[in-house]
């Protein structure tokens, strides 16, 4: 560059330099002047589904964000939540999920409770409790893939984005339907019902969870 | 040690006086000096690190040292499942999450050998040539930061926020997509996003003029960038070189056309080549320009798709979309034109797992940097950001 | 599925090509060359004759007829069943030609060895460092055979099949 | 300070004449046998300087360069984050001094004094006014140009003191650029001394006193006066490290420059030095070119604007005013440009601003004897 200023250097491409300097710099301050009074207008908060979007002034673009922020979409795919009612235990999330965020353990309904565990708003029989559903939220990347996965579209993304915690334990969220002690009383009974009917039994005991997530 | 005493040494001149006195000269002859640029330095866009030698203000030799954001990409692929390295794929380059996403399911797809939807495809293209243009819009934008210009960085970032609205809008989330899948897309486009994206269009245009005269016409701009880092068109073929900056240095070549993918062989547009008028061919500033002639580019493509997007009726997004993804034992290497250039995806299928047996990736940063030690022999400081800015790395990508 | 017949149309064309090409180098190297893998995603033809991989690229690289002037990809494999590591090569012709091939190299897992051709294509360099890197193969010639992505301490080549990741690293454990 | 703005407009005069006798009775004010009186008016543009170093100029830059990118700027403290900068300095105070362990800690410690009473020192010889005024020297102008050389040693000892690679680029590249540019900012000065014959700063504002406002004003005088007018805003552009000059603590280069190593109140006083330097150059440009502290509206006919609009306290707001202008119009600058790099930054001294500068000064003196 500097040699290419010592080679080719004419008099009169000096002074056009010079001349095209003033004048672009001159522009790129007329530019910023612009900005500047144009600043007495913000733009306004609409999100990008609604019809004026693209009608808003073109102002200041900053919002602020505790109080103020971009909507986020019908589609926004952010926390993960799952409606346990709805959720038959099927783990097909928990093997879908490529970063084993989602923990799930599950007990199978004793024939008595079915009734008391009842059906999905789709109407299907829950065969299962699940009195472990655990998500990682800090470690899901809401990629999706869960929530494609559901048969029961029961694990889905919120639109919530902001939801930090003070403590990482306050990440992992809880959803499970039975508490430890609710848990235990099942998990006996169930193993009552095996001992009174030790009749063919090919499915694979429910509690052998690590075994069947590989 | 040693070389400081030799140097010292030889930097002094003895020359007898006469009457047993010597007069002892030392040369104003100075020694290198190593200076670490990055890994945390303001120009080295993430987490590079360049051991520069220099001169003063003439860097020598710089030598760059990767692997600060290496995440195992490759390694991890190969433990998921061929739809579960979509993710990982996003991450790469995740400014351009959606031409990531497109090169890998165009490489997967290539090996499973499924037909996918005409929507879908439009889909495709739409979504990718507007994270194309936020993509060129960070790159320009940062290469203003680099050269000083603070506010055509912000007015980049003020009009990418549009696109990455659109974007969550289509897909839901902000940045890292997962939105294109292997066999098709994860969502229908919202009701409205055609509209919006016609108005962003229009909203757009002025936008990038004024982009141009704040920044590319100015005149420090280009007396900064022209005849910087000049690389001639052999040798950046040589080096691998490809998308932007190979364009930059004269060579018309664009996956978009080369390969003609998707539907790109239906659009028109053209492979933005500088005419050599405004900047010399191969420097940063032609590397800069087609940036910016790429965006309208990108604009003219999105105009087309919206035109001739098939409609939505019975339109299932993921109906081309294999129940379960395990392809006969093969290999593809599989590409698609990134913001940044080439970005291929290397998978080895065994035929019987769910997961590729190896995958690689060959991005486009990790190639265009590869070059940095010779474009950065014998320039100035100032000129060695000058020319990291107009390669427009990613490190995500670099380091993968 | 039933699309291959609508995709091997286009597809064969490649493959011609890429046929043509793998005769030409046939002819100038005989055995060293393997048959044509003329497989609709990749075709690919394996150099037999490691030692003579070099000569291969540079011949590939000049021959008036092939000027595969473009490397677009290099990539180590390993293959573990074969005892194996290697390299695949995705070159290419940029400019008038435009036609593509694959090329693979073998060597030893222990201690293999496989010319290094980042003098023919300055691409490769990085490339065969990240070969390195991960799978451990020596590229004879670099200039230049570091590590690129892991620390230059790091043990083990963590792409291999029957790699275990080292317990710690400069006194931090390091995560599974 | 500038209450003379918010007086009515129909009895400034008044007002001034009897500041003046006001100021005047100030000055021979004694107490315990100690000149307070002159130390309060000494101090009256010291304060305001400090105040406006320390809020206005920090706040200002933020905001004006928010509102040129489509930003709010500050926003939380205060309204409209008016007390930002108050909460900054508060933070710096609190923040831990670190000296490096290698660092050269006589040169690192006095680096920043150095700096700050280089760029004060100057505003002694500013008159805020007819009755402001630290001291009228008849070398004013000589006084004030050399002072501000300090600075080079005070960034050369802050460079070189913190055994930093990326501070001693940053000092060397400053040093080389004030340097340079001490010589067409001289010249253009020199200019201005020619049409006025004498190098007292309060003898310029006398200079361009008159009836009919900024037409007294040395700008207007000269039909040559623009040039060395333009050459001295921008070589006081670089001598204040100001953008597109800002080389020597180029963010994307240099990391920060020559204040790389600094933390806590060290960098704030680093930053207070570098606003007040910016409002000193923008007061010499105006006392050179536009009058200093003279109102620059005319009398038109009955309206007697000029007579109105002057006085102690119209002088100080006038100059106070003119110096925000040109400090305005250098952050325009700044948040429009790229950085210039090294070698065009002195093409553009040496092979630009000094030829052109001599050529102002040749026609300014031919213009001066032949032509007047």
């Amino acid at each position: 560059m500097s040699n290419r200023i010592a080679e080719g250097f004419t008099m009169s491409e000096y002074f056009r330099d010079i001349g095209s300097s003033i004048t672009t710099i001159m522009t790129g301050m007329g530019i910023t002047l612009r900005h500047f009074f144009n600043a007495v207008k913000r733009k306004g908060g609409a999100g990008i589904d609604e019809d004026n979007y693209f009608k808003q002034v073109d102002g200041l673009a900053t919002l602020q964000y505790p109080r103020e922020a971009i909507p986020t979409p019908e589609t926004g795919r952010y926390r993960l939540y799952c409606d346990i009612n709805d959720c038959i235990g099927c783990k097909q999330c928990e093997r879908a999920c490529p970063i084993d965020c989602i923990t799930i353990e599950t007990i199978k309904v004793t024939k008595d409770d079915l009734g008391v565990c009842g059906k999905t708003s789709g109407g299907q029989q829950k065969k299962f409790w699940v009195p472990v559903f655990d998500i990682d939220i800090a470690q899901c990347m809401t990629c999706g893939i869960c929530a494609a996965v559901c048969p029961t579209e029961c694990l889905y993304h919120t639109q919530v984005s902001d939801f930090s915690e003070f403590r990482r334990e306050n990440m992992i969220y809880h959803f499970g339907n039975l508490t430890k002690l609710e848990a235990e009383a099942k998990e006996k009974k169930l193993e009552e019902e095996k001992k009174a009917a030790p009749k063919p039994k090919p499915k694979p005991a429910p509690k052998a969870q690590p075994a069947e997530g590989g | 040690m040693q070389e400081l005493g030799k140097s010292e040494q030889s930097s002094l001149r003895v020359t007898p006086q006469g009457k047993g006195r010597v007069l002892i000269e030392k040369d104003l002859s100075s020694e290198e000096m190593v200076l670490n640029m990055g890994p945390q330095h303001p120009s080295t866009h993430g987490v590079l690190r360049l051991e520069c030698k220099t001169d003063g203000e003439v860097v020598i030799e710089a030598e760059p040292y990767l692997g600060y954001l290496h995440r195992c990409f490759e390694k991890y692929a190969e433990t998921v499942d061929y739809p579960g390295v979509v993710p990982f794929v996003d991450r790469m380059d995740y400014l351009a999450s959606m031409n990531n996403d497109l090169a890998y399911c165009i490489a997967v797809e290539k090996l499973l050998d499924i037909e996918i939807p005409r929507r879908v495809e439009f889909i495709r293209v739409l979504v990718s040539e507007l994270n194309r243009i936020a993509s060129h819009l960070v790159a320009i934008g940062t290469y203003a930061i680099d050269l000083g210009a603070f506010t055509p960085f912000l007015f980049c970032f003020r009009d990418r926020e549009h696109l990455l609205g659109l974007l969550e809008w289509a897909s839901g989330a902000r940045m890292l997509y997962n939105y294109i899948l292997i066999g098709g897309v994860a969502e229908d486009l919202p009701k409205g996003f055609i509209e919006r994206t016609r108005e962003f269009v229009s909203y757009f245009r002025p936008k990038a003029v004024e982009l141009q005269k704040l920044l590319t016409e100015n005149e420090i701009f280009v007396k900064r960038t022209r005849g910087v880092g000049m690389m001639p068109a052999d040798v950046a073929i040589n080096y691998g070189w490809s998308g932007p900056m190979l364009r930059g240095s004269g060579v018309e070549w664009d996956l978009r056309k080369i390969d003609g993918y998707s539907v790109y062989p239906e659009l028109d547009f053209s492979v933005c080549v500088p005419d050599g008028k405004f900047s010399d061919i191969g420097d940063s500033l032609s590397r800069h320009l087609v940036r910016a002639m790429e965006m309208e580019e990108s604009l003219k493509i999105i105009e087309q798709c919206l035109d001739m997007m098939p409609g939505e009726e019975g339109f299932n997004p993921r109906a081309a979309i294999p129940k379960r993804i395990r392809p006969k034992a093969g290999e593809v290497y599989g590409r698609a034109e990134n913001p940044r250039g080439e970005l291929g995806f290397y998978i080895q299928s065994d035929g019987k797992s769910t997961s590729p047996l190896r995958c690689k990736a060959r991005s486009s940063c990790f190639v265009n940097l590869s070059a940095m030690k010779e474009l950065s022999m014998g320039q100035l400081i100032p000129d060695l950001v000058a020319i990291i800015g107009s390669i427009d790395i990613v490190l995500g990508e670099v380091d993968r | 599925m039933e699309e291959t017949q609508a995709n091997a149309a286009g597809e064969s064309a490649e493959i011609t090509t890429a046929k043509a090409v793998w005769q030409v180098v046939r002819d100038a190297f005989g055995e060293a060359v393997s048959e044509l893998d003329a497989n609709p995603f990749m075709p690919f033809f394996e150099v037999l004759e490691r030692e003579r991989w070099r000569d291969i690229a540079l011949f590939m690289r000049d021959d008036p007829v092939l000027l595969f002037n473009y490397m677009a990809c290099l990539s180590g494999v390993d293959y573990p069943e074969e005892e194996k590591l290697g390299i695949v090569c995705n070159l290419e012709s940029l400019g008038k030609h435009g036609h593509k091939i694959a090329v693979k190299v073998k060597c030893e897992r222990e201690g293999g060895a496989i010319p290094s051709v980042a003098k023919v294509w300055k691409t490769a360099e990085w490339h065969e460092r990240e070969a390195f890197d991960m799978y451990g193969m020596i590229f004879t010639g670099h200039p230049d055979l570091r590590r690129i992505l892991c620390p230059e301490d790091w043990e083990g080549y963590p792409l291999r099949k029957d790699y275990e990741v080292q317990e710690t690293y400069h006194g931090i454990k390091v995560p599974n | 300070m500038n209450t003379g703005a918010l007086l009515p407009n129909s009895f400034p005069f008044v007002m001034s004449t009897s500041l003046n006798a006001w100021s005047d009775a100030l000055s021979e004010l004694y107490l315990f046998g100690l000149p307070l009186g002159l130390v309060i008016i000494a101090a009256v543009p010291l304060v305001f300087i400090a105040l406006y170093a320390l809020t206005y100029g920090v706040y200002g830059e933020r905001k004006i360069s928010a509102f040129m990118q489509d930003r709010l700027g500050p926003m939380e403290v205060g309204a409209w984050g008016i007390l930002q900068t108050l909460a900054d300095i508060l933070k710096l105070l609190q923040k831990e001094d670190i000296v490096n362990k290698s660092a050269d800690k006589f040169l690192f410690v006095i680096g920043p004094g150095v700096l700050f009473v280089g760029s004060f020192l100057a505003f002694a010889v500013l008159p805020f006014g007819p009755a402001f005024i630290g001291a009228d020297l008849n070398v004013g102008l000589f006084y004030a140009i050399g002072i501000v050389a300090l600075e080079v040693v005070g960034i050369l000892a802050a460079g070189w003191g913190s055994n930093n690679k990326w501070a001693l680029y940053g000092a060397i590249r400053s040093v080389a650029q004030i340097v340079s540019y001490e010589i067409p900012a001289a010249i253009a000065i020199l200019c201005g001394a020619m049409m006025a014959g004498t190098l007292s700063m309060q003898q310029f504002n006398l200079l361009q006193e008159g009836p009919y406002g900024f037409l007294h004003f040395f700008l207007f005088q000269n039909p040559i006066a623009w040039l060395p007018f333009i050459i001295y805003f921008i070589a006081s552009l670089a001598e204040t490290n100001r953008a597109p000059f800002d080389i020597p603590e180029a963010e994307s280069e240099l990391v920060a420059g020559y204040f790389t190593e600094y933390t806590g109140m060290k960098f704030a006083v680093i930053f207070l030095a570098e606003y007040g330097s910016m409002f000193m150059v923008s007061a010499i440009i105006s006392i050179v070119f536009l009058g200093g502290w003279n109102s620059p509206l005319p009398n038109v006919g009955s309206l007697a604007l000029n007579d109105w609009t002057n006085g102690p306290v119209w002088g100080a707001f006038w100059i106070i005013m003119k110096g925000f202008f040109f400090i305005f119009i250098q952050m325009w600058l700044r948040w429009t440009l790229p950085r210039l790099r090294v070698d065009q930054l002195m093409h553009l001294c040496w092979k630009v601003l000094t030829p052109f500068a001599f050529v102002a000064f040749v026609l300014i003196a031919v213009w001066e004897i032949y032509v007047k």
